[in-house]
């Protein structure tokens, strides 16, 4: 299945990329879509603080994942 | 009204999309750039936003609002993109019936705001370029 | 800026009057003519003041909450004469580096003029005239 | 002596008048003005409820008057 991970802020600037498709074994989990990012994308590893959102809400490590889901790593935010 | 946009908020249009006859208080935050942060003298704020999901979770703060009090409407604007010093990055207007109300709605906006929805803000200073966190 | 007025208030020349560059936070209060009050229908208000003392204890409130918190810059501006459902009675902008003082001195200005500011309003109402004693 | 007395609100309305200059004996207090106004002008006794101002501060019953002073009858306020 694949399903789409947006990247901002500092995230963004180390991947140098605001979103990409992944392709993933079907249900797969949170945890394992950030596991293939890291080994994917070895600066990625390097934001060592950020949430995970699927479909616009905050999502536990353990969520599993579904075809066309869209996925967002969210760095510490500072709005306001 | 609750928006995320890249032009510069006009804050009467804000305080008008909060209108409410039934209201004789409208309390009003502005988040404005400062020119100091953190002992730095700070050129500009660049703000980046996930903006489906930031004005999701605004919406849903404004409804916890609504529950906790008596909130009658509210609006809320947010800017993203370049920012000089004195511009305005966010305006959030609420109208209660009763001014306690509003102060207190206002004030959880605007902390719930920064606590959960999706934006960022970088600090162009003197020393470079730092992407800001408030909760480290 | 501290001014008593008969001419409509534009909340942006307040908000400008109290601009800091040193401030993130500005918190405004307007205060409106609502359509209804203690359960009746309300047609217009009028205010009275007597202009030099209330402007001379709003500055006194203003000095106060400057002592109490880091207020940079405060506005306020009160208006006089007869307003229609929705008109802006009075807006108050307190400029501050941090948020929580900005509402803090925010509520205690619009509290403490209601106290003592020699300002009057009297409803006018479907069953008549009343001058307002919100003490009583 | 002379002062000079402001009325306002439900005050003005009553005396039918927003300023009148009254004459006092020297050194006369804000209590013995008010006992003149309200013999002299029987609809300013209906006002029950006021504070009195002197040089736009408010005053005690037992503060002394001076020539030129601006006194004001402060009904219960309500602004904002």
């Amino acid at each position: 299945m694949r399903v789409t991970v947006k990247f901002f802020a500092l995230g963004r600037e180390l991947t140098g990329r605001s979103e990409m498709v992944v392709e993933l074994p079907e249900a797969a989990t949170v945890q394992a879509l950030l596991e293939q990012l890291k080994s994917a994308h070895p600066r990625f590893a390097q934001l060592n603080s950020y949430l995970v959102a699927v479909n616009l809400e905050y999502a536990e490590m353990s969520a599993p994942l579904h075809e066309g889901d869209e996925v967002a790593i969210i760095p510490p935010v500072s709005g306001g | 009204m609750i928006e995320i946009t890249a032009e510069k908020i006009e804050v009467q249009k804000v305080i008008d999309a909060a209108y409410a006859p039934e209201c004789g208080a409208v309390a009003v935050f502005l988040g404005t750039v400062r020119n100091f942060s953190r002992g730095k003298q700070i050129y500009r704020l660049e703000y980046e936003a996930y903006p489906e999901m930031a004005a999701k979770k605004i919406r849903e703060i404004v409804e916890e609002a609504k529950k906790k009090w008596e909130v009658k409407q509210a609006a809320v604007s947010h800017r993203v993109g370049k920012l000089e010093i004195g511009e305005i990055a966010v305006v959030i207007a609420v109208s209660t019936p009763h001014r306690q109300h509003a102060f207190q709605a206002c004030q959880f906006i605007i902390d719930r705001l920064k606590e959960v929805a999706p934006i960022w803000k970088k600090e162009v200073a003197v020393d470079g370029e730092t992407w800001v966190d408030d909760h480290a």
